[in-house]
């Protein structure tokens, strides 16, 4: 300690020399101010309020106008407003997806011409692959997840419009354009079959028994001698791609083609999952049916027709698959070809288009593209299941969702077995208080108490003792102000025994007519002395606190 | 026809299935877990039989403790990877039957990688006896197969019904949070009923192998088949996956000897689903004896 | 100002890159300058994965030596391989379509189970596609389209042989009298697949013409569980010659065991093309004693084969499959004589018209494929279509005996090493 | 005979995700003491409860059962580590039916009595729940899934008493029963001879309660609110 206090009275008496007192450096109490609000509590800075990017100039009603054919839905949700402070006109996007799927959609109609020439043929293969395949997963998408029935016979309804439409293009001339059609009507008769035990059956069981009619239509198809079974599937039916075509324009026919399938399934997937069928479902969660049955909502017929739209659609879609591939093979109905799409959904995000396509887009460039890597390819889409399932909740779409799940309950798991946040009051005992004059009382007390605390020093406590009373420096002053100021219940008082030779501490009782009691039982031969072990006990319960 | 023969025939091919199905029943009757890597298990310990009959000793007992060894590790590695990590999450079900699906996807190609495609055999158990039975002949490692199922079965439905453990089981799979408040550890449970469940199908893949040969996906049929049983009994009680394994035993043989072996799959299906639109909780639906909670 | 033109600048930087990589990766490609071929390997299916990985062994040994040997044309030969699903026709397509893309200047098969998705996806780049697949229906095609499928071979005879030979094997057996027959019957015991359907209606299409009879056709179905129906029914039908018409290896080993238990006293038991697969033995050991089975494409045990054989046991020690194999070993060396005499790998339909005119002796026979089939002919004759008269002029079908826990060729009779002696049941 | 502490609970705080039950909570019980918890609804008595036997979203503070520490500092699984408590030598009997529906009452009795010593003696302690609760005894192979609230409520408390526990955590035992079946429930657990254990009954009802325990501890917003011995003076003290 090297400041050094001149007690300013001495100017009064020039005769003795001016008194000095080492003291602590001077602390600015607003240091305390500034160290209790600094937030001490690990927060991050994404997303602690959801962060909008504001555009200038109006928009609001002119966005408005514009509406999806034919719905009423608007193209952006975008909402405008002046701005308090700046007082200009800005407008906030409150709805991105719609400008993100623009964009991905784009990419994909314009990737094909940005496919290095070495590539271009097995890219545009599984391309098309992947537009089929993400449009059943997209179906399949609204069977488990909007209506969530967990049926595993999508292959089944899609298997068996391709063999149906094959059958009749080869047999009865069905042009490439009506083979979606018929597929469709296949699909939905299909469906019916599938849909009837669906009301009866839960979870589980009616995976069995779609698994068992997904095996039945692999074991019929594979003996069936109508259906291929001397030839290892159907082959030779009427395809949309003219054969005359130069391979590369094949390609690019079949990639838009599946793109487009996409597409159309993904509208689909919108009108349904967005619209009144998909809420009516919403509002029956698994194990929460029979509320939502007391409230009103069919969900059995709701769960009914999605699963037979979703029909209808595998069934086009299975139409679509033999006129693209020129027929039906059997492996649509194997294990495997569910497995891998399971995969793709799971991948992605159960529940979500978003997540369809995406899985679809992951898994099918794993394993269709990158043929050259052999048993990797397994082990890379079975590693990527594992640790989706493992440390996700949703897939890969879920991710940041579940990210600000976590960091909320985190947030607050600290925030509320935090004791002190706010001084002395818990929030529960704070919601309780009717005068919040007490509360803004605590939370100051508490902050003055902690800059005293650091106030205390040897030198402080030394230069009391040399004179308790009198001028002191300024960090003394304060602690002793403080002091001073505290309630009388409780509070220390010196009581003489005998004029200047005996003195006690006691503590006052705070109540007119009770008597202050004793602390201790040393007796004190000086005043200073007692007032000084006073000052040390007040010292100790400040410490204390 | 020869009844003795169907008869014969019957009960063979429900000592097999029980033997595949139990292992995947307990699983779930206690975890809550579709094991779909079952079928991996299958095949791992069959390769862990077969290296010990290969370096170790072709002793019947040796090859059988090394795959009930394997079965049990594996099991082991299956509850880690699927089991711990996500049992107490949302969606588990879902969940674990995926996360295990992806333990078998991996793990068959890493089969298919280091063993190569080819099948292995291990070695007969039972000896190449034969002898007749009512006219039927029968041999030796079927018999001996029939005979290690029937007192298999029988052990663990005793086991299940009688000791401590198969009462926390029992306990664990009927209300898992009641279970925690008396002293049941769920990961703990979960390591041994998994490595049980793995050991059962390290056993089954050993007593099969002459029927089911050691190959990178000779699993995948077995698993489906005691997942078909183990549903259409009722998932988690055991004596109704015993009751499936017999009807569709019976099923099984009749068919072949009236129809014909190639409608083996279809009716066996078609009695899956009437059987579960019947009683859409299985067999075991006729046996609750409880209300639902 | 600067945020502006900053992002132009950026997108024109990834148009510029996105033209330039075409240019950059052709000429790398240039640089190295092999023959290409193209091997689509089955590597992770459930089924197939053996049969392809034999291939897969025959040919590298094939590369090696002819690379060792200065390579053709002075340039190395270099595989691409690809994975795929032999029974999806998504998958094959999309191998196929890599291979194409990279440009290879011949494609070598062992077989996939969808041949005509298959050979379409090659239809338009039209290198020569030489394949193993055994399948008339497929040759069919070949024959009805010889503009779309003109550059597809197929590397051995249809399946349809297996059916047609049966009863000519049959015959000569007993005339040459090591097989004194029960009756006349021929019992079928066929699996669902197109493979085992086309060849049990072959052998029931050459039936009439023979001295032999149709006993009964049992039908089954992967998986078996218990051969103990098939077994009862085979004693039941009581027929002088049965043929299990299967394709699985392990299941085939599963049957012979139960057979030896409770056999059909006499029966001559025909096992379709599966044992040749090396783990038959392996799982079935003293059990597949006495029994007979063949294959339109397999190794001869001439001298040819034999030194064959050595090489390949030792450069890939252990058990050796003796048809694709073979078979991949014969692809490449008629590739590269075609490749040698026509000048240039690139000249696609020259190579094509070569290889159709030109034929070659190789380790698994005599390989001539120019009819309109496009396949190669068959022997012994049997009086179908693509049949050669002389040994040296089609591929054998093999007969082989299970003697002493080794497979032994005893038909047709140029070939054969010993003759069919009686099995363990028959006495 | 000599007082030792069975449970000390220092500073324990308790909740479920954002919400927090109970805050800083001190609580020492001694060996042979039965004690009466009393409080409103959603004050947190059966967080508590639960709090001890690690079963809440998450909690803080110190908990020591018999001496031993078992009160977990992070957030957790809710029922991760209850068995270890259990071993430990607590008996939760929850609030509501937590019941194995399909097992018989004699095997859920023994699954009350899964700590080693507790099962080599099962038959006794089988008996001496039998005493308390005679109406159990015709339904000892009957399915708890078929019995009615009451005779639930009674297998529910006796598989509780198989355990070998130094505590007992009784929530609620009248809760959802006629008075008078809940009295009579009350009254079995009161005849329970505690020896070397101690016991905690939660309950609204304080008339129940009324000079039948030894002491009776307030619950109010997550802290304890005083104490006293059971009489009525002290319940009017503590509710307004």
């Amino acid at each position: 300690m090297t400041a050094t206090w001149k007690n300013p009275i001495s100017a009064f008496d020039p005769e003795k020399p001016v008194e000095e007192v080492v003291t602590n450096d001077y602390l600015s109490p607003q240091s305390q101010w500034d160290a209790v609000r600094a937030y001490n509590v690990p927060t991050y800075e994404v997303g602690r309020l959801r962060y909008y990017h504001k555009w200038g100039g109006h928009g609001a009603r002119l966005w408005s106008r514009l509406r999806y054919w034919p719905t009423r839905r608007r193209v952006l949700d975008i909402s405008g407003e002046y701005n308090a402070k700046t007082l200009r006109r800005q407008k906030t996007i409150e709805d991105k997806r719609p400008i993100w799927w623009v964009l991905a959609l784009l990419a994909l109609a314009i990737v094909p011409f940005f496919i290095p020439e070495n590539q271009q043929n097995a890219l545009l293969t599984a391309g098309a692959v992947f537009g089929i395949y993400a449009a059943i997963n997209l179906c399949w998408m609204l069977i488990i997840g909007t209506a969530g029935i967990y049926s595993l016979a999508t292959y089944a309804v899609v298997g068996a419009a391709a063999y149906g439409t094959a059958y009749l293009s080869i047999h009865l001339g069905l042009p490439w354009w009506a083979m979606p059609l018929i597929g469709s009507i296949i699909g939905l008769v299909f469906g019916v079959i599938i849909a009837i035990p669906a009301t009866r059956l839960e979870g589980f069981y009616y995976a069995l028994l779609t698994l068992g009619l997904v095996e039945l239509c692999r074991v019929y198809v594979l003996q069936s001698r109508e259906f291929g079974s001397a030839t290892g599937g159907l082959f030779g039916a009427d395809s949309y791609i003219p054969q005359a075509w130069p391979q590369h324009d094949q390609l690019m026919l079949g990639y838009y083609a599946g793109l487009a399938l996409m597409i159309l399934a993904l509208f689909l997937f919108r009108f349904v999952n967005g619209k009144r069928l998909g809420r009516v479902l919403r509002m029956a969660p698994e194990k929460r049916e029979a509320f939502a049955e007391a409230t009103g909502v069919n969900y059995r017929a709701a769960r009914i027709q999605v699963f037979l739209i979703s029909s209808l659609a595998l069934g086009f879609i299975g139409g679509f698959y033999s006129t693209h591939f020129r027929g039906a093979a059997p492996n649509l109905f194997s294990f495997d070809t569910m497995l891998l799409s399971l995969s793709m959904l799971v991948i992605g995000g159960l529940g979500r288009s978003e997540g369809a396509v995406l899985g679809t887009l992951i898994v099918v460039f794993i394993d269709r593209v990158l043929v050259d890597w052999g048993p990797m390819r397994f082990v890379l889409i079975g590693t990527l299941m594992l640790l989706v399932v493992l440390f996700l909740r949703g897939g890969l779409f879920g991710i940041k969702e579940q990210f600000r799940a976590w960091r909320d309950k985190k947030k607050s798991e600290n925030r509320s077995s935090r004791a002190e946040k706010g001084g002395e009051m818990l929030p529960e005992e704070a919601t309780e208080t009717p005068n919040k004059d007490i509360i803004y009382f605590r939370r100051f007390d508490k902050m003055q108490r902690d800059f005293l605390k650091k106030l205390i020093t040897p030198e402080l406590i030394e230069e009391h003792r040399k004179r308790p009373l009198g001028q002191h420096s300024e960090a003394l002053e304060r602690v002793l102000t403080y002091f001073r100021r505290q309630p009388l219940n409780d509070k220390y008082a010196i009581t003489v025994i005998e004029p200047f030779k005996s003195y006690r501490i006691v503590a006052l009782s705070g109540s007119r007519g009770v008597a202050p009691r004793l602390v201790e039982d040393k007796t004190y031969g000086t005043p200073d002395e007692a007032y000084h072990a006073l000052f040390m006990r007040r010292v100790q319960d400040l410490l204390e606190s | 026809m020869n009844w003795g023969f169907v008869i014969a025939n019957a009960i063979t091919l429900a000592c097999i299935y029980g033997t595949l199905a139990i292992g995947l029943s307990i699983t779930w009757s206690s975890l809550g877990l579709i094991n779909m890597a079952y079928g991996f298990i299958f095949a791992l310990s069959g390769y862990g039989a077969w290296l010990a009959a290969q370096h170790v000793s072709a002793n019947g007992f040796i090859v059988m403790a090394a795959g009930i060894l394997t079965g049990a590790a594996g099991g082991l590695l299956v509850c880690a990877l699927a089991f711990i990590p996500i049992h107490d999450k949302p969606n588990f079900t879902v969940r674990g039957m995926i996360a295990t699906l992806a333990v078998s996807l991996v793990g068959n190609q890493a089969l298919l990688w280091y063993f190569g495609p080819r099948a292995k055999s291990l070695p007969q158990l039972f000896g190449a006896s034969q002898t007749s039975i009512f006219g039927v002949v029968m041999t030796a490692d079927k018999i001996g197969a029939v005979v290690s199922s029937v007192v298999l079965l029988s052990a663990v439905l005793l086991w299940m019904r009688s000791s401590r453990r198969g009462l926390e089981i029992r306990a664990m799979m009927m209300n898992p949070h009641a279970a925690s408040i008396v002293g049941i550890g769920v990961r703990r449970t979960g390591f041994y009923v998994m490595a049980l469940t793995g050991g059962l199908a390290g056993l089954a893949s050993v007593l099969l192998s002459q029927t089911y040969y050691v190959g990178p996906f000779s699993g995948i049929t077995p698993m489906v088949k005691g997942l078909s049983v183990a549903l259409c009994g009722g998932l988690g009680s055991v004596f109704g996956a015993v009751i499936a394994a017999a009807l569709l035993g019976i099923n099984e043989a009749m068919t072949s000897v009236v129809f014909g072996g190639q409608y083996v799959l279809i009716t066996q299906f078609a009695l899956i689903i009437l059987i579960l639109l019947i009683r859409p909780r299985g067999i075991a639906g006729i046996l609750d004896k409880a209300r639902e909670a | 100002m600067t945020h502006r033109f900053s992002r132009r600048h950026v997108v024109g930087g990834l148009a510029a890159g996105a033209v330039a990589m075409p240019f950059v990766s052709r000429r790398s490609a240039r640089a190295a300058d092999p023959i290409l071929i193209g091997l689509p390997t089955a590597q992770t299916a459930q089924a197939g994965v053996a049969d392809h990985a034999d291939y897969l062994n025959g040919a590298t040994l094939a590369m090696e030596e002819i690379n060792a040997a200065g390579g053709v044309l002075g340039r190395e030969i270099q595989f691409v391989v690809v994975d795929l699903d032999p029974l999806s026709p998504e998958s094959c397509q999309i191998a196929i379509s890599k291979l194409v893309d990279t440009k290879v200047h011949a494609i070598g098969c062992a077989f996939t189970l969808v041949p005509i998705p298959t050979a379409d996806a090659s239809s338009k780049y039209k290198c020569p596609f030489l394949w193993g697949v055994t399948q008339r229906n497929y040759t069919e095609e070949v024959a009805k389209d010889p503009e779309k499928y003109g550059h597809c071979f197929q590397t051995d005879p249809s399946e349809v042989h297996y059916g047609y030979t049966f009863p000519t094997f049959l015959k000569d057996m007993k005339d040459q009298g090591v097989w004194k027959p029960l009756n006349n019957g021929v019992h079928i015991v066929q699996e669902q697949i197109a493979y085992n359907q086309t060849i049990s209606k072959a052998l029931q299409a050459a039936l009439p013409n023979s001295e032999f009879t149709l006993a009964k056709v049992t039908d089954i179905q992967y998986p078996v569980q218990d051969w103990g129906p098939v077994i009862q029914d085979i004693k039941a039908t009581g027929a002088g010659a049965v043929m299990i018409d299967h394709w699985v290896a392990a299941e085939y080993a599963a049957f012979v065991k139960q057979y030896q238990a409770d056999p059909l006293k006499g029966a001559l038991v025909y096992l379709q093309y599966g044992p040749s697969q090396p783990e038959f033995l392996e799982l079935s050991g003293a059990a597949a004693e006495g029994f007979v089975w063949s294959t339109v494409l397999g190794v001869y045990a001439d001298e040819k084969g034999k030194a064959f054989r050595e090489k390949y046991q030792k450069r890939f020690p252990g058990i050796m499959g003796l048809c694709y194999t073979g078979n991949a070993y014969d692809t490449v060396y008629f590739l590269k004589n075609a490749w040698e005499a026509v000048g240039d790998p690139s000249k696609f339909k020259e190579v094509c018209n070569w290889i159709r005119v030109n034929s070659y002796r190789g380790v698994c026979g005599f390989m001539d494929m120019n009819n309109k089939y496009q396949e190669c002919a068959h022997f012994p004759d049997n009086g179908y279509d693509v049949t050669a008269k002389e040994l040296e002029k089609g591929m054998g079908q093999l007969f082989f005996q299970v003697q002493d826990v080794q497979h032994k060729i005893i038909y047709p009779d140029p070939l054969k090493e010993v003759a069919l002696r009686p099995a363990p049941w028959w006495t | 005979m000599e007082k030792k502490e069975v449970l000390n609970v220092k500073g324990l705080s308790a909740g479920y995700g954002p919400m927090r039950v109970i805050h800083d909570l001190d609580l020492i019980v001694y060996s042979g003491e039965r004690v009466g918890l009393v409080g409103l609804n959603g004050h947190g008595k059966s967080t508590l409860f639960l709090g001890i036997a690690g079963l809440t979203g998450w909690q803080r503070g110190s908990i020591k059962l018999n001496g031993v520490e078992v009160g977990r500092t992070r957030s957790q699984g809710p029922g991760r580590y209850t068995h270890q408590v259990v071993h430990h030598g607590l008996a939760l009997i929850p609030q509501g039916d937590e019941i194995f529906t399909g097992l018989t009452v004699e095997e859920h009795l023994d699954s009350g009595a899964f700590t080693p010593r507790a099962w080599r003696e099962r038959a006794e302690r089988k008996e001496r729940v039998l005493r308390i609760f005679p109406p159990l005894k015709k339904l000892m192979k009957t399915a708890v899934g078929r019995l009615s609230g009451g005779e639930r409520r009674m297998v529910s408390i006796g598989r509780g008493l198989m355990a070998e526990a130094s505590l007992f955590l009784v929530d609620e035992p009248s809760l959802g029963l006629a008075p008078k079946i809940g009295k009579g429930v009350l009254d079995a657990l009161m005849s329970v001879e505690l020896g070397q254990s101690a016991m905690i009954i939660a309950e609204q009802n304080v008339a129940l309660l009324e000079g039948r325990v030894d002491r009776v501890i307030g619950m109010h917003v997550g802290k304890l609110k005083g104490e006293a011995s059971a009489s009525l003076t002290f319940q009017t003290r503590v509710m307004t």
